[in-house]
């Protein structure tokens, strides 16, 4: 059985300009030990996913208004206010994408980080305290025993984002989503975070959702990817899978776009147009408008997501015209 | 020792022993007692029509380069010979009609545009203040020209920023550039703050006005990936310095210094399957407050010699149009 | 492959048309279509905008001469006099009562409404432009010329107000431009400092950086650049700053430092309400002026903060 | 004094010769309605007079206090050799009798026998050398300077030439004289200052003087017991006085603002207070049946002063038309309800020196007559604006009032409207006090400004309207100069028969009745609530409660 | 963080040295002298002439100012010449009423203002918020004596719950203390409201604002990640965070407390400085004046020292040198 399974997620953000349909309809399945990686573009709902999972959307003006998430055979959903803490950062933690603001910066690190050990581990202070060092420690972070009494603003963004992952990590999770936890550093560093995150990951078997919006970052990390387009789940794959054979036309379009060091001269790819405002979404299939295979059908109604050979998923009407049109411009 | 002749017929821009030096105050005095070297020592030509890439961790001095070239922070030292002559000895007269040829792009969509004025006054504002318009007419001609030229439509101009998205804000920063039909563009990380597929776009924009305009880009990122695409020649700086320079391919297929070799290393691999040994560097880049003595890379080097630690290596010519700043390859 | 591009031709031919039918809003729209939903700050601005329009048509709404004089005949001591209608209570002659002196009090209220509204007006207009010339001088040259202004600006600030305030108007003398004057003159410390902040922060943005490298003119930055966009505070202030100098008007003139009588202002109106006979007796003396101060300067803050939510990118309901 | 909250500095102990009440001392009974507390919560504050003040400055020192208020305290503190009755005389205090010299130039003062100072040290002579003589200390800073200044030998005393004031010469212990320049009919009251004793209130240099201001020590009725500074003053009966004791255990001065004192007086918190007199004070005072309300004419008035070289104002007809053309019965009537009364001449009608009323213009509101006045004066409506003009000038005037009361607003208010009737333009200027004050007295740059005298004892106007008065600092501001009013001046501070200055006084009552040197406004009363407790007191001008206390008998219950 | 103290107290003393000037120049063209209101007209004006120069206000200003504050420099303010003592001493007997009440009712002000606002913040736009919202506006909006009159017509006139002014019952002194305690915090109730009814309304607008601000960052998602409950993310970390703006108010507030208390000293009788100063400007008593002023600057100057200080301990973020 799954560790997650989220099916038909829907939430919602009521604002004044209107309903932002954040999610609107998305199906995943977590399994124990492995990562699942989420790309897509900025909006596309992303971490409302990630939050809505940790049911921390309703603080603000968002709402699930549908769908079930099942952890280790409960619906999150259903459980009350009280369960749901004991659930957040014992069994399922989170990393942010912002290494430099995601840390209090009035209190230190000890403070924050035995916060979690006090909570649901019923530690004592002092003990508490040991354990945040060798946390610090695992996580490659020098001197522990001094920087475990440091406020955070003295540490470089490489070194929170090793505190916010061993923060996550205190109680050993069954899930760690990780939102974009390498956006905001550098290429160096990114190494350095994305190395240690295997290797925990490996120690601890903890299953990883991995959030980012970098191509390669996901063939570095995952082991199956969910690609997200405008509120939903346009496609799900192996991770090899996607790389060799994406089949929507809006991963293609990405895979494409993206300059590496392997591309030179001609022209970039270009996926014409923009992301749907999502408080007007458009009718049928959300990439509609900017799909270059898009047919009358696609304006009318939304396809499914259905299975495809390489053992995905896939949210096109033409998925397999589309490869073999392709396919036959490659050539 | 990097020797060319600067004043080339092909060369458009020059830097030779370029300084920026930001004083550190403090006391009650505000006595300087010390200096951030952000830029300590530059030295490298631009051709004419041609790309020069500058990549580098963040804090390394890659914007600080950029700024005094344009003048927009003065330099501590050195010459930046523009057109062949020596920009740094101009007067404020003499510098603001020089904005008329060298211009900047910069990193954040959102704060480099005037969020209270629309596109029209954003672009042709220059113009008016540089008298290069006669009439009201003359310049909506212009500013219409050239917004269409960047991918916009002439109905845009009476917007205001914040009706565009981050891909078209960063048009609209483009056509500003450009409407001064400058001859030299620095693009300070124009396209870092932008999403995966709008990146793109932005990036076929700017080569296609290269084509048109025949422009000379100083391209600024850290994104490898994206410098190797767009430039001629690439300077990769550490603290202050450039570490090596060389022709693209040049760079990516053989480098020589370690830190580019970790540099390149560090890109995630761009296929699940490929198989990449990363060199993790140890640590975060040292202050330019306080850098160490000798190498500024010798803290983090893992090729690092005992006379690393001592003395400033020479940027040499380590092959045809290839620069290095290393003890490995010195004499 | 044509039924496939003529779908993309229409939908993407009907998105530009609506791009370009597209209403064109100023962030100035977009802050009054925010403050429009906010029910309570457009209650203010309506109160605010009958007050402001009585106060012009005074002349032609009052019932009385401002300083008219009521007389009636009155016994006194068994002769009959014509004595001025005194402390009358509100009656179909004097809907609010009338004075000490027999005068409507209605009528008085609506040109006390005028001085009040005049006081706030001017003391704020030369709260802003002395804040802003200040501030913005500060902020975008720095260095010795911020630490001058700066300084004398802690030093304005330093004054205790009221103390100095109440110094200013005895050396000139009490009248509705002295008041204006020294709230004028000792108010816009606040408003310097606020716009001094904003420049520091704004001179730092791309879009500064990118002027310099445009080589626009130090003046047009100012002007051009960074004061439209350190108007969302100064709005803010100034609505705020009305309400403020309302008050201490009010203030003034009960302690009888205000505007000049017989000139009326709510304050020294109040001033009735000095003695706890008329507190308990006659209620039409100080509660009319009492409660339209309260009303006014409350709806100057209601409006002030509203315009605050709504000019704030921050905010987002 | 001069405004309204000003202050007196006649400060008067009354003596043993005042009524002679044998205490009774107060027996609750139940059924009696003067003790029942509930009605009257004032009586559980004990054998104590509660009164009400605006002001405590602590300069509880007869020769340096400043106000009415501390006044009050250094008059029960302290006694002076002389003190005065309920109608103004003089009358024997410390000093048991007097005797002045043929030349009118010697005072000599013999003290009663045994009389003590609250530490039961004994009162002498050298007391009251001390006393004055640090009145002529060259570093003296308060206000009775004036007061010593012709004591022979001061002069010399102030410049530092000499150790001893010649003119102030210790007899006996007990005996005294003083010696002045020149003869002067006020001069006696020149010694009701309280006696300091010199033991403790000898000094090494003048601020370790002032030091002990705030901890008084004399030989009164009243011996000092605390000051809370901004709340009270506490006093306590001198059991050793020397004269008729006090039934009182103690008197206690607090401070209550003007806004809530009558309302703090119907609760029972005070037991008297001294209000703005009006019509709403009275009934606040009376509205729960537990005090009542003494009134009297005062001492003084209230004007409006012309600038009489101003050539507008300088024409005695132009002033009279002014008169006639406001309705000051109106006003005074408005303002003050029946607690004042209408002013036509510069002598209240409490001094024996008023005349008869019927004497006296009274410049009923009479349009017809202003009007005939202007015309007769040359002040025509030429250009028919509605306002009167001669030789080109307007007859346009400018009022300078000042802003710390009401009533001069509302009369200038009033005059506005009234004067238009006339074709006078009347435009006002409120200034702060003292700034009306050094426009007027010290610059002489006004055209017309209000204000109010309140006057001495003695009813000699010299220092206001003697032609010597006229000078940048002097109080005759307005400039009056009358032949016949300085001979009047000048004979009657020579005449030492009460009568025959009376009569003098009385021609000169006239006079300014008819040259109007200023528009007389109103003789205003004084009203003091008074507890139903507090037997035994009558107030009058010249008789404050502190000469009352002697008399005053409380009802309470323990 | 010695070096910043220095510095910073040194910085002081030309900003104060400043407000003298400018205030001393203010007060001393004023029209009128101390002997202004000493109208008896038995003192002649040679007696006049003589106390002028007593006082030294016969002199040129700047000779004045220079006299002045040379004393200041030494610690002597001069003597009022109104009290005629030492203005150190007539402002140090009341300097602890005032104190006392503006102690009270910055008290009232941090206990009602702050939870207040951060209630309103985190139920942002419920019932609970407008309530509060609305009471912050008529708080900062109602003009302070009409307030007080409000009050005491109601809570001391109509209804004698509360004594109309003072600040003790006279007799007071002879009861026992607790009675004493008592009466003294029944006199203080109503001026204690009346002066802490703006602050009050200030910090819940500043606190809310503040929190709102706050509950936006990031790293309260992180706590909300933790599985911390509501009270201790919002009472921990939250609140830590929002209270940092707050005590730089706090530093301009307190001495606005006592410049500001001028008129419930006035209408309840409150022996306290404001009324002092207040009194000083009609009795033209330059030294007691100045002597207010510069202690009224002085205390701003060092409440934003000390706002500053407390910034640093609060915000480890903040290091002085
Ligand atoms: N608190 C909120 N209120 C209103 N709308 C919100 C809120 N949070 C998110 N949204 C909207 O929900 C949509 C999805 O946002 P989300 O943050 O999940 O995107 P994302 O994929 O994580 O993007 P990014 O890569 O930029 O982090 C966006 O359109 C965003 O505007
Ligand atoms: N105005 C300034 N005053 C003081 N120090 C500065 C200033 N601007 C930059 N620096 C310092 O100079 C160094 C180089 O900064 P610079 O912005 O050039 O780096 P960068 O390579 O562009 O980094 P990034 O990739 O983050 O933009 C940094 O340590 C920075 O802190
Ligand atoms: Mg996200
Ligand atoms: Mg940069």
């Amino acid at each position: 059985m799954a560790l997650l399974e989220v099916k038909g997620l829907k939430t919602y953000f009521y604002t004044e300009d209107g309903v932002i349909k954040a999610i609107d309809g998305v199906d995943f399945k977590v399994d124990a030990g492995e990562t699942l990686g989420i790309v897509g573009e900025s909006g596309c709902g992303k971490s409302v996913t990630a939050m809505s999972i940790l049911r921390l959307v309703a603080g603000s003006s968002g709402k699930i208004v549908e769908g079930s998430i099942n952890f280790d055979g409960t619906d999150i959903l259903l459980l009350t206010d009280k369960e749901m803490r004991s659930i957040r950062g014992n069994k399922i933690s989170m990393i942010f994408q912002e290494p430099m603001t995601s840390l209090n910066p009035v209190f230190t690190i000890n403070q924050q980080m035995s916060e979690v050990l006090l909570l649901h581990r019923n530690m004592t202070k002092e003990e508490a305290k040991q354990e945040v060092i060798k946390l610090l420690q695992k996580v490659g972070i020098p001197r522990p025993s001094e920087v475990v009494d440091d406020y955070p603003f003295t540490l470089s963004g490489g070194m929170r984002q090793r505190v916010m992952i061993a923060m996550a990590l205190a109680c050993n999770p069954k899930l760690l989503i990780a939102d974009e936890p390498t956006t905001a550093l550098d290429v160096t560093i990114q190494a350095q975070v994305l190395d240690l995150m295997n290797k925990l990951q490996k120690e601890f078997g903890t299953a990883i959702m991995f959030i980012t919006h970098d191509l390669n970052v996901i063939a570095e990390m995952a082991s199956r990817v969910i690609v997200m387009y405008s509120g939903k789940v346009v496609e799900e794959s192996p991770v090899v899978a996607l790389f060799d054979n994406p089949c929507h036309p809006y991963t293609i379009g990405l895979m494409k776009s993206k300059p590496d060091i392997k591309t030179s001269g001609e022209k970039l790819y270009m996926i014409p147009g923009v992301v749907p405002n999502p408080l007007y979404r458009p009718a049928g299939c959300q990439f509609n408008t900017r799909c270059e295979y898009a047919i009358e059908k696609c304006f009318q109604m939304e396809p499914d997501l259905t299975e495809t050979t390489s053992g995905g998923r896939v949210r096109c009407f033409r998925w397999q015209e589309v490869q073999e049109l392709r396919g036959a411009s490659y050539v | 020792m990097y020797e060319r002749d600067p004043k080339a017929s092909d060369v458009l821009l020059s830097v030779r022993g370029l300084k920026k030096y930001f004083p550190i105050k403090s006391g009650l005095t505000k006595k300087t007692v010390g200096y951030i070297k952000a830029v300590d020592g530059l030295n490298f030509d631009i051709k004419s029509g041609k790309t020069f890439g500058l990549v580098g961790e963040s804090g390394c001095g890659k914007s600080t380069t950029g700024r005094t070239l344009l003048r927009l922070l003065e330099p501590t030292e050195g010459e930046v010979i523009f057109n062949g002559e020596n920009i740094l000895t101009y007067d404020r007269a003499r510098l603001r009609q020089l904005r008329t040829e060298m211009q900047i792009i910069f990193q954040d969509p959102y704060s480099s545009l005037n969020s209270r004025m629309t596109v029209g006054e954003i672009v042709g504002e220059a113009l008016l203040e540089h008298g290069m318009v006669k009439s009201k007419k003359e310049l909506h001609e212009r500013v219409v020209s050239i917004i269409e030229k960047c991918g916009l439509s002439g109905y845009h101009m009476k917007r205001y920023p914040h009706e565009f998205s981050g891909g078209q804000r960063q048009r609209i920063c483009i056509a500003r550039a450009l409407a001064l039909r400058p001859k030299f563009v620095v693009c300070d990380e124009a396209v870092s703050a932008l999403d995966v597929s709008i990146q793109s776009h932005v990036i076929n924009l700017l080569k296609t006005l290269q084509d048109d305009m025949n422009l000379t880009y100083l391209f600024i990122s850290h994104d490898l990936g994206i410098v190797k695409y767009i430039s001629d020649n690439i300077g990769v700086m550490y603290l202050g310095r450039i570490a090596e320079m060389a022709e693209k391919n040049a760079l990516f297929d053989h480098p020589m210094h370690p830190y580019t070799q970790a540099l390149l290393s560090a890109i995630p691999k761009s296929h699940p399957l490929d198989k990449k040994e990363h060199i993790i560097l140890q640590g975060d880049m040292p202050s330019p407050a306080n850098p160490p003595s000798g190498c500024g890379f010798h803290t983090r080097c893992p090729k690092a010699m005992a006379i690393c630690s001592r003395e400033i290596p020479v940027f040499n010519a380590v092959g045809e149009n290839h620069y290095c700043a290393c003890h490995l390859y010195n004499p | 492959m044509s039924l496939m591009s003529e779908a993309i031709k229409k939908k993407q031919e009907a998105n530009a048309k609506l791009d370009a039918r597209h209403k064109i809003e100023s962030p100035w729209t977009i802050a009054f279509r925010r403050l429009k939903k906010n029910r309570l700050a457009m209650v203010s601005l309506f109160l605010l905008c009958i007050l402001a329009l009585s106060a012009i048509l005074a002349d032609v709404i009052t019932p009385y001469d401002r300083d008219q004089i009521n007389l009636a005949d009155k016994e006194v001591r068994g002769k009959v006099m014509e004595l001025p209608i005194k402390n009358e209570a509100p009656s179909s002659n004097f809907i609010l009562g009338t004075d000490e002196l027999g005068r409507d009090i209605f009528t008085r209220l609506i040109y006390g409404g005028r001085i009040s509204l005049t006081v706030g007006l001017v003391a704020v207009f030369l709260q802003v432009v002395i804040g802003v010339a200040v501030g913005s001088a500060a902020g975008f040259y720095g260095g010795i010329v911020d630490a001058v202004l700066m300084r004398l600006t802690d030093i304005i600030m330093c004054f205790p107000f009221l103390l100095i305030a109440i110094t200013v108007v005895a050396l000139l003398g009490p009248s509705i431009f002295n008041v204006m004057f020294a709230l004028g003159l000792l108010g816009w410390t606040s408003i310097a400092r606020i716009v001094r902040g904003q420049i520091l922060s704004l001179r730092e943005q791309e879009f500064m950086e990118a002027a310099e490298a445009l080589g626009i003119r130090d003046s047009r930055k100012i002007f051009k650049h960074l004061l439209p966009n350190v108007m969302a505070p100064i709005i803010v202030f100034a609505t705020m700053g009305m309400a403020n100098a309302i008050l201490t008007e009010s203030t003034l003139s009960y302690l009888g430092m205000g505007v000049t009588p017989p000139t009326p202002t709510w304050g020294n109106m109040m001033q009735a309400a000095r003695s706890i006979y008329s507190l308990q007796n006659q209620w039409w003396l100080w509660i009319p002026p009492g409660f339209l101060t309260f009303i006014t300067v409350m709806s100057f803050n209601i409006l002030g903060d509203g315009l605050r939510d709504a000019l704030d990118p921050k905010m987002n309901r | 004094g001069s405004n309204d909250k000003s202050d007196s500095t006649d400060i008067q102990i009354p003596t043993e010769t005042s009524a002679n009440n044998t205490p009774t001392e107060p027996e609750p009974t139940e059924k009696d309605p003067a003790l029942d507390v509930d009605k009257n919560p004032a009586l559980a504050r004990g054998n104590v007079l509660t009164v009400a003040t605006t002001t405590l400055d602590g300069k509880f020192n007869t020769i340096m206090s400043s106000s009415m208020y501390d006044n009050w305290i250094t008059s029960l503190v302290f006694d002076g050799l002389v003190t005065n009755d309920a109608k103004g005389n003089v009358i024997p205090s410390s000093a048991k009798k007097w005797d002045i010299s043929e030349d009118k130039l010697t005072y000599t003062f013999y003290l009663n026998e045994g009389m003590t100072f609250h530490d039961g040290t004994p009162v002498t002579a050298e007391d009251v050398a001390f006393t004055y003589t640090a009145i002529a200390d060259p570093d003296y800073d308060g206000s009775r300077g004036s007061s010593v200044a012709d004591i022979v030998g001061v002069k010399a005393y102030r410049a530092g030439e000499v150790d001893t004031i010649e003119g102030i010469k210790v007899i006996d212990p007990l005996t005294i004289s003083f010696t002045i320049e020149k003869p002067n009919v006020q001069k006696i009251r020149a010694f009701v200052y309280g006696i300091l004793p010199k033991h403790i209130y000898e000094y090494d240099n003048w601020d370790a003087f002032k030091a002990t201001m705030n901890r008084p020590v004399g030989s009164g009725i009243m011996k000092f017991e605390e000051f809370k500074v901004g709340e009270y003053v506490k006093l306590s009966r001198n059991e050793t006085y020397f004269g008729k004791k006090t039934k009182l255990d103690g008197v206690i001065v607090k401070i209550q603002p003007t806004e809530t004192a009558t309302a703090a007086f119907a609760a029972g918190d005070i037991d008297l207070v001294n209000p703005p007199p009006s019509i709403e004070s009275y009934e606040i005072m009376t509205s729960t049946d537990i005090g009542t309300v003494q009134e009297f004419v005062g001492n003084g008035y209230n004007y409006i002063g012309l600038n009489l070289r101003n050539p507008k104002l300088s024409d005695k007809r132009v002033r009279q038309a002014l008169a006639y053309g406001l309705n000051r019965k109106l006003f005074i009537e408005n303002q003050w309800e029946g607690f004042a009364s209408i002013c036509n001449t510069p002598i209240s009608p409490v001094s024996w020196a008023y005349p008869a009323s019927s004497s006296l213009n009274d410049y009923d509101y009479d349009v017809a007559k202003a009007n005939a006045l202007l015309d007769e004066a040359g002040w025509i409506d030429t250009d028919g604006d509605g306002i009167r003009d001669k030789d080109g000038i307007k007859l346009s005037l400018k009022w300078t009032a000042y802003n710390d009361i009401d009533w001069p607003i509302n009369l200038v208010s009033l005059a506005k409207e009234q004067w238009k009737a006339i074709g006078v333009s009347l435009e006002s200027e409120l200034m702060e006090f003292n700034a009306v004050k050094d426009k007027v007295f010290d610059k002489q740059d006004f055209e017309m400004y209000n204000m109010a005298w309140d006057l001495s004892i003695d009813p000699d106007p010299t220092p206001i309207f003697g032609s010597d008065a006229d000078v940048f600092g002097g109080y005759n501001a307005v400039g009056f100069h009358n032949e016949r009013a300085d001979e009047i001046f000048a004979l009657g501070t020579q005449e030492y028969d009460q009568s025959k200055r009376a009569k003098l006084y009385q021609e000169w009552a006239i006079l300014a009745n008819e040259e109007l040197p200023y528009i007389f406004n109103a003789y205003r009363d004084e009203i003091w609530g008074v507890n139903n407790r507090v037997k035994n007191i009558e107030l009058g001008p010249y008789y404050d409660w502190t000469y009352a206390v002697k008399d005053i008998e409380l009802d309470y219950v323990q | 963080m010695r070096n910043y103290l220095l510095k910073r107290v040194l910085q002081i003393m030309p900003v104060l040295f400043g407000i003298t000037i400018i205030t001393f120049f203010i007060i001393h063209t004023a029209p009128g002298d101390p002997t202004s209101k000493m109208m008896d007209p038995r003192m002649t004006v040679a007696e006049k002439m003589r106390l002028k120069e007593k006082f030294g206000i016969d002199k040129p200003i700047i000779v004045q100012y220079v006299d002045w504050i040379s004393e200041v420099v030494k610690g002597n303010l001069g003597y009022s010449w109104k009290f005629q003592r030492p203005v150190a001493e007539v402002m140090g007997e009341r300097l602890l009423a005032t104190f006392y009440l503006a102690a009270v009712s910055l008290l009232l002000a941090l206990l009602i203002g702050i939870p207040s606002g951060v209630i309103s913040a985190t139920r942002q736009y419920t019932k609970l918020d407008y309530f509060f919202t609305i009471f912050a506006l008529v708080g900062i909006s109602i003009p302070s004596f009409f307030f007080a009159l409000l009050l005491i017509k109601y809570f001391a006139i109509d209804n004698s719950i509360f004594p109309i002014s003072g600040m003790r019952t006279i007799e007071a002194s002879s009861w026992p203390i607790g009675a004493q305690i008592k009466d003294i915090i029944a006199h203080t109730v109503l001026p204690a409201i009346v002066l802490g009814l703006g602050s009050t309304a200030s910090f819940m607008r500043y606190t809310r604002s503040s929190m709102l601000e706050v509950i936006r960052q990031d790293y309260i998602r992180t706590a909300h990640s933790k599985g911390l409950s509501e009270r201790v993310i919002i009472y921990r970390h939250a609140l830590r965070n929002a209270l940092i703006p707050i005590i730089t108010l706090l530093g301009f507030w307190i001495p606005g407390l006592f410049s500001g208390a001028l008129i419930v000293e006035q209408v309840f009788a409150w022996p306290g400085m404001g009324l002092l100063g207040y009194q000083a400007i009609g009795d033209r008593d330059y030294p007691l004046l100045m002597g207010v002023n510069l202690f009224l600057s002085f205390l701003t100057l060092t409440g934003n020292l000390c706002a500053d200080l407390f910034y640093g301990l609060a915000d480890p973020r903040i290091k002085y040198d």
